[in-house]
């Protein structure tokens, strides 16, 4: 592979990463608040809809986006309601939260089947920046979600570590009762991450039909919500580290590609078994190597009862 | 299938006695692809024949569902049965013992009964005109091809599509990626994307989203769609593409078993039934290559020739088909090689 | 000049599924008072406070705070109201930093620099007379430590009204005096102070007030100086409480247990327990003495089996030990009761039946075939409960139902009833009341004097003189010294505790 | 002024756990029928066809059993790994491994006869799945490596091997080229019964209900089960080894997977072939959970969502797209979710003297 090969892949591998990063980041946030929502695919379809439904109507992708994060954190009320305010099993909610959501945006988007939007998403090259040899295609000269996307990662990760907020959140996640005690009102806190997650979903869902591959086909996420699920495990709760985890994720994938035009001799269903076992690989070794350092946060999936023993 | 595509049925009392086609389809109407064609051929069938009756079941697995929801069509009184996959098979002939009286149509199915037929459309026939475009609009020779799953189906339209290029263009390679799924964007969207970087200067595909579209768009290249016409979704890049039309078939073969006058039969229409069709082709192809492909369209219509015709060589440069001699259908339904010039490997 | 009570409760009601833990409470606190609530276990100490505190809020009655009604709906309130309460257990994030917890659910300001955090943190703490680390892990500290924490979190946000439910149980003697100071010096202040301890001569000692609960009704409130610790006793239970005869005349017989220079790693990788040498004889009380957190779990882990050695032996009597597994140390007769009563000890969502043969399901008294008998399994229990005197409702209820002193009464006597060469019994007394307290050691010493080496883990002194006939001090993983219980005093062994070597005096 | 609280109950009573699902149903009911009417569709006919649809006739209700037959199947396989708080969400992929273990036998053995065809067939679906499922278990066994990610990657690898092999070595030479290997020979059929697609498969999830009961309930490793899932620490104190016992947990979940496929092709497709489940590992997650992890309401619990799958298809011929059948079963479970809150607390309501 040429040089042009190999940054055109790295640059792939960033785009296609992008809408699970921002599905990733988005169940990051909801499982530092101690809520496992598994209803990502859902939401990203409701978002990847309702995403293209708005720029449609509106004719400004802009729009699109902002009811993206609308759709997603609706449904993602809904998974908080049933999993804070009743308690009820965080689990089941997501899986039935995907089911609902599938059905929801396939609903919805009848009407926009074979449709395209007026307000294609350009790529901006950053002054200078792109300009770097290299590098400067690989990140520097993209659409603005894929910026968006990793200044997300970063904020995030600065919320979550440097801030009081962050503080709060992490606290609510590892132990609510000691939250509760100085005041965090825990189920304020989970409910914000869980509808915040619920936007990024969405987000990611809207990158997928309004910049990835712009039109609308029903469950057109094809599982992607559940590898972002797994890139948060993956990440070790690490926003940055979601970001290493998704685009390499997104690299392998496009990568496989690469793999059959190179004219290897592997067969291609082997090849695109690759991204899946990677990730077992590298879980492993993180897992064995960091076992010391912080892991799940401590009451992720539990529900917080002030009165419970 | 939007509520009021199926509104007539709501009205259920008279239902009963009308004559009614019932569709089991393997994907949704909103695939925006391969189900969304056959949609589009109901929808033509109830404005040919207004005073039948359709209904469908979409997204049925072709595992256990299969066979009960093929049933429930037969129970609900469908006098025909169309179903879109060829997984369909074991179950449709299983439900096809005990409905004698029901015809049941198997598209791209193997086995055919008393009371079933199965029906194909030779798509490989525009592949092969959108190969002769491809060929005359690269500049590099090198065109990219996303396909979904190795079988023959697809190598069919990988060979009749380079055969194609070749014949305007015989320096044309076409370079093969496996995305192996039918309906997903983003895959298709990287396996584009690949070919592009690899050198590809114009992209085909087989697979039902129109992503390859796009990327081609994105990337200032060429492109031919398939299924529909995809000009919309890449008006620069799209150039022409090989698109399914079923209505005319469903039209007059339903015409023919309310007649009576059906028979089992393993139909394979061709460009001449219009079952299959070229897209318009866009303007900045030249008209002189436009109008060899016209005329190619014609002769291949008037089956004064075909697609399969020798002398041919796979990639191993073995001569598959001699000078004056064809493939015949049966060959072609089983096809698991690439003609020389396709890079890639048909088993992948 | 009248004084005003800073915290007025009335009529306070609160109900749990199946008990009424408060009825019709009223409880007044003064500023600038250290008030003590006395209580035996279950009588509703920590759920008052817990309203009190805003975590709870009651069925019926209401707060008053310097005269101001309040209705707290959650700790926030009750926080801005000035009231602080420190738990029973801690409520600190584990893996967060001291300054971190600290700084905790405030809202100063938005950005959290960490130097900056831990700088204020050490600088208040300072104020207060504590020194603490601010940037370590709370996971890293020691449970004395961990309770400044707490502390220094709760003057951070300007209380007025300091909770504490049971603070002293963990603490050396050195700590309770330094907490003593802390509080007088608090109350000197103005502030007031709540202290639920089970431990009557810490009331006498610290306390300006004492209210008394039984079964969820306050018995008696008076001034500390109208009153003495046997009526407060009295008071609690509602009868005598019967101390427990202890005589160490026992002769002690042949080595039950032999340690020889044993090195123990930690769950964090390094060496939590370091040379350690020790024997336990037929009937005698070996305790060991020690701040927790001084590698006594994972000694008794090392013990129990449940730890690789990563030096040393371990002999029972007289044969080693060293690489047999739990089982097969437990058929030679080494009990283990461990400190973690409930997620170790016993499982809190099964039920009697199912624990009481935690330790024997796999033996064939219990097994029917590959099943379970559960008939054996009934009677055994019930002689057990009835043996031990355990009060439970019902066999095939979750112990989660039950008290902390039946819990443990029940732990012991499931290990007892398996016959034990040595028990190894680690802070069995722990958040007892008296009378709890009593019959848990009053089932040691019957053990004990039936010949049984026992090796006991405590931290409170008045304990381990009282029952011990030998003591080791346990410091940084290392045995600082073993003496005879006859031959030392409490200083003594508190300053062990601490590290400091105790200058004897000469007689 | 009325004052409501939320109290947590004492004990739960069956009748309120049999009432409030059966309340929460009808709420969903309510709801998607309101929807349904919004959206210019019958409701009550809708529900009349759904309920038809799976109970209606002898046949509507033997098909309900087929599809509810692989639901009892998975889902006793991940409530065995539930119990022991192992988050098996690979049971798809362990059908996967099952169903192409048992089709590796059916496709060299078919000559045997059926009496020693099917156990064959039976014992390589169980390790089929058996196998993946000791990868997550081992994993997690040794060193703690989340099992929750590892199994729901292998179900992606599980698919990619199957298509691999009905696409390439495993491809029917008379199929035209088509993904399908060749059917089974008769001896490789699970026998059903009468002419119904009923088959075996159902006695099997019965027996391993019942197993499951009585292992569980009553014996020596259940209680071992239960003691692990409830605490690692008392485990360990009680000497069971539990690495050993996760990964034989998991291996035995994965194993009835693998049956789960095996039964599959055995019973209904007869040859395998790409989409041998259609997510019954990921809804079998739901049935486990719904069915409280008891094996005799998995059972149940089972063939009322085989209904609700199967009536709910059907529905779609009345010209209701399978969008809204799908909405509509997510909002039953949201009810019933909803319902678990009503079943863990009550709502008291008392007088709040005025201030
Ligand atoms: N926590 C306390 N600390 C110090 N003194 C107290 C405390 N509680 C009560 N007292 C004193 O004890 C005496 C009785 O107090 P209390 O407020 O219970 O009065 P009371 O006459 O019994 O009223 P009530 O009927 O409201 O109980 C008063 O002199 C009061 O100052
Ligand atoms: N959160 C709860 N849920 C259910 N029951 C509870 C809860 N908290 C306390 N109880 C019950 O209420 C009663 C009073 O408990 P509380 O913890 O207030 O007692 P306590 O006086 O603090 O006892 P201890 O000395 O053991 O700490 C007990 O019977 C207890 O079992
Ligand atoms: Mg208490
Ligand atoms: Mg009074």
């Amino acid at each position: 592979m040429d040089i042009n090969a190999v940054t055109g892949l790295l640059a792939a591998a960033v785009v296609a990463g992008t809408p699970l990063l921002l599905a990733a980041l988005g169940e990051l946030l909801a499982e530092k608040s101690g809520i496992i929502n598994l209803g990502v695919e859902g939401m990203m379809l409701v978002g990847a809809v309702t995403g293209f439904i708005f720029t449609i109507m509106t004719g400004n992708h802009w729009y699109g986006f902002l009811a993206a994060m609308i759709g997603g954190s609706l449904l993602a009320a809904i998974h908080a309601f049933i999993t804070i305010t009743l308690k009820g099993n965080q689990v089941v909610s997501g899986l039935a939260l995907t089911i609902f959501g599938t059905g929801i945006s396939g609903f919805l988007g009848k009407a926009y089947q074979g449709l395209t939007t007026a307000d294609p998403v350009h790529a901006y090259a950053i002054p200078y920046l792109s300009d770097i040899n290299g590098l400067g295609s690989v990140l520097f000269n993209h659409d603005p979600l894929v910026y968006i996307s990793f200044l997300l990662a970063i904020i995030f990760w600065l919320i979550l570590y440097r801030t009081r907020w962050g503080l709060s959140i992490r606290a609510a996640g590892e132990n609510p009762a000691a939250a509760d005690a100085v005041g965090i009102s825990v189920s304020k806190v989970r409910y914000f991450c869980t509808i915040v997650g619920g936007m990024m979903a969405g987000l990611g869902g809207a990158y997928l039909s309004l910049v990835y591959a712009p039109s609308w086909q029903e469950n057109m996420t094809a599982g992607r919500g559940w590898i972002a699920v797994a890139l948060v495990i993956f990440a070790l709760w690490n926003p940055l580290r979601a970001v290493v985890g998704s685009y390499l994720f997104g690299g392998v994938e496009a990568m496989t590609f690469g793999l059959q035009i190179a004219g290897i001799k592997v067969s291609s269903f082997f090849l695109q078994m690759l991204p899946y076992l990677l990730t077992i690989i590298v879980l492993v070794i993180v897992t064995i190597k960091m076992r010391q350092e912080a892991g799940a946060p401590n009451a992720l999936g539990f529900a917080y009862d002030r009165e419970e023993r | 299938g939007s509520p009021a595509a199926q509104d007539d049925e709501k009205n259920d009392d008279k239902a009963a006695e009308k004559f009614k086609v019932g569709f089991i389809y393997i994907g949704t109407p909103g695939d925006a692809g391969w189900t969304f064609a056959h949609d589009q051929g109901r929808k033509y069938l109830v404005e040919q024949i207004p005073e039948i009756e359709t209904v469908y079941l979409e997204l049925v697995p072709e595992g256990a569902d299969a066979e009960r929801s093929i049933e429930q069509l037969a129970q609900e009184g469908c006098n025909i049965i169309v179903a879109n996959s060829f997984g369909y098979g074991d179950a449709m002939l299983e439900v096809a013992k005990r409905y004698p009286e029901i015809t049941f149509l198997h598209c791209s199915g193997l086995e055919s009964a008393e009371n079933v037929g199965t029906f194909f459309g030779r798509i490989y026939q525009a592949r092969y005109l959108s190969g002769m475009v491809a060929g005359a609009m690269t500049k590099n020779n090198t065109i990219g091809y996303a396909a979904a799953f190795p079988i023959p189906e697809v190598i069919r339209g990988i060979n009749a599509f380079t055969l194609g290029a070749q014949a305007v263009n015989p320096d044309v390679k076409v370079k093969v990626v496996w995305s192996l799924t039918w309906v997903d964007a983003v895959q298709e969207k990287a396996a584009a994307d690949r070919l592009i970087e690899a050198g590809c200067d114009l992209l085909a595909q087989h697979a039902d989203t129109p992503a390859v579209q796009q990327a081609a768009e994105a990337a200032g290249i060429y492109s031919i769609g398939y299924n529909s016409d995809m000009r919309s979704f890449a008006p620069n890049a799209n150039l022409t593409g090989p698109v399914w039309n079923w209505g005319p078939y469903y039209v007059k073969t339903v015409k023919a078993v309310m007649d009576g006058t059906w028979k089992p039969e393993e139909y394979w229409g061709g460009l001449e039934d219009e079952i299959v069709d070229l897209a318009t082709i866009s303007d900045k192809v030249p008209a002189e290559v436009i109008a060899q492909v016209e005329a190619k369209k014609q002769e291949m219509s008037n089956k004064e020739w075909d697609v399969f015709t020798g002398p041919i060589t796979d990639q191993d440069g073995n001569v598959r088909v001699q000078e004056g001699q064809k493939l015949t259908d049966e060959e072609m339904l089983a096809l698991d090689w690439f003609v020389a010039g396709v890079e890639g490997s048909p088993n992948p | 000049m009248k004084r005003f009570p800073v915290i007025e409760m009335d009529g306070i009601t609160k109900s749990f599924p199946g008990v009424l833990a408060n009825n019709n409470v009223s409880f007044r606190v003064y500023p600038g008072e250290i008030h003590a609530l006395l209580g035996e276990n279950g009588a509703g100490k920590s759920t008052l406070m817990s309203i009190l505190a805003g975590l709870y809020r009651p069925d019926a009655g209401y707060i008053k705070v310097k005269g101001v009604k309040h209705t707290f709906k959650s700790p926030r309130k009750a926080l801005t109201a000035g009231i602080g309460m420190i738990y029973q257990h801690f409520r600190l994030v584990n893996n967060f930093t001291v300054a971190e917890n600290i700084i905790l659910g405030t809202k100063n300001s938005i950005g959290m620099n960490s130097k900056k955090i831990e700088k204020e943190a050490s600088e208040f703490a300072s104020r207060f007379g504590f020194d603490i680390n601010p940037n370590a892990k709370v996971f890293q500290l020691s449970l004395g430590e961990q309770q400044k924490v707490e502390i220094i979190k709760m003057l951070y946000r300007g209380c007025d009204v300091l909770i504490m439910d049971e603070p002293t149980t963990v603490l050396t003697p050195q700590e309770v005096k330094d907490l003593f100071n802390t509080l007088k010096l608090m109350a000197a202040q103005g502030k007031a102070v709540v202290l639920i301890t089970h431990k009557l001569h810490e009331v006498m000692e610290v306390a300006d007030y004492v209210t008394v609960l039984r079964r969820g009704e306050v018995v008696g409130s008076n001034r500390i100086e109208e009153v003495e610790e046997a009526s407060l006793a009295k008071m609690m239970v509602a009868h005598e409480v019967v101390y427990n005869e202890v005589s160490h005349q026992m002769k002690a017989g042949n080595t039950i247990l032999e340690l020889n220079n044993i090195d123990v790693y930690g769950d964090q990788g390094y060496l939590a327990v370091r040379d350690i040498n020790l024997s336990v004889k037929s009937g005698e009380i070996v305790a060991i003495a020690g701040v927790a957190g001084n590698g006594q779990r994972e000694l008794i882990e090392a013990i129990a089996g449940l730890r690789k050695l990563n030096k040393g032996s371990i002999y029972l009597e007289g044969q080693e030990i060293t690489n047999l597994n739990i089982r097969q140390r437990l058929a030679r007769g080494l009990n283990v009761v461990p400190e973690d009563r409930i997620g170790m000890g016993l499982v809190s969502n099964l039920n009697v039946l199912e624990n009481v043969i935690l330790r024997t399901y796999y033996n064939k008294e219990f097994l029917d075939g590959m099943f379970i008998d559960y008939k054996a399994v009934h009677t055994y229990a019930e002689k057990l409960v009835e043996d031990y005197n355990i009060f439970l409702s019902d066999l095939k209820h979750p112990i989660n139902y039950m008290s902390g002193g039946n819990l443990q009464k029940l732990l012991l006597a499931r290990e007892i009833s398996q016959h034990p060469r040595l028990l190894v019994a680690a802070y069995p007394s722990r958040g007892l009341d008296i009378a709890a307290a009593e019959s848990v050691y009053n089932i040691l010493l019957q053990e004990r004097n039936k010949g049984t080496g026992i090796l006991l883990i405590l931290e409170d002194l008045d304990d381990i003189f009282r029952y011990a006939d030998r003591v080791a001090v346990m410091y940084e993983g290392g045995i600082k010294q073993i003496l005879n219980v006859a031959d030392t005093n409490i200083d003594e062994i508190g300053a062990l505790m601490l590290g400091t070597q105790y200058a004897r005096k000469l007689s | 002024m009325i004052k409501t609280r939320i109290i947590k109950r004492e004990y739960d009573s069956l009748a309120i756990k049999t009432a409030v699902p059966l309340l929460a149903i009808l709420l969903a009911l309510l709801v998607g029928g309101l929807f349904l009417y919004f959206s210019g569709y019958n409701p009550g006919e809708t529900f009349l066809r759904m309920y038809k649809g799976a109970f209606g006739s002898s046949y509507a209700i033997s098909e309900t059993i087929v599809k509810a037959i692989p639901l009892m199947l998975a889902g006793l396989a991940v409530s065995l790994a539930f119990r022991m708080k192992l988050w098996n969400i690979g049971a798809e992929g362990q059908i996967y491994m099952g169903a192409f273990a048992a089709s590796g036998v059916a496709l060299t053995l078919g000559d045997l006869s059926s009496w020693i065809l099917l156990p064959l067939m039976f014992i390589a679906g169980f390790a089929g799945g058996a196998v993946w499922g000791y990868i997550p278990g081992a994993l997690r066994g040794y060193w703690q490596v989340n099992e929750t990610i590892t199994s729901l990657m292998l179900n992606y690898v599980a698919i990619f091997w199957v298509n691999f092999l009905v696409f390439g070595p495993w491809k029917d030479p008379a199929s035209k080229g088509f993904p399908l290997t060749p059917r089974f020979s008769l001896n490789g059929y699970l026998t059903t019964l009468g002419d119904s697609r009923v088959h075996m498969g159902l006695i099997i999830a019965f027996i391993i209900a019942i197993v499951f009961y009585l292992i569980l309930k009553y014996s020596r490793w259940g209680y071992e089960i239960k003691v692990i899932g409830e605490s690692q620490n008392a485990a360990r104190y009680a000497g069971m080894n539990v690495a050993r016992n996760i990964i034989l947990v998991m291996l035995i979940s994965g194993g009835i997977a693998g049956i789960t496929g095996m039964i599959e092709v055995s019973g209904i497709t007869h040859r395998l072939q790409q989409d041998i489940s259609p997510g019954y590992g990921y809804t079998a997650i739901i049935v486990a959970w719904l069915a409280r992890l008891n094996p005799f309401a998995i059972i149940l619990v089972a063939f009322l969502f085989g209904a609700l799958l199967v009536g709910g298809f059907g529905v779609q011929t009345f010209g209701i797209p399978y969008s809204i059948v799908l909405m509509l079963q997510g909002s039953v479970l949201f009810f019933l979710l909803a319902g678990e809150f009503l079943i863990k607390y009550k709502i008291v309501l008392s007088r709040k003297e005025a201030n």
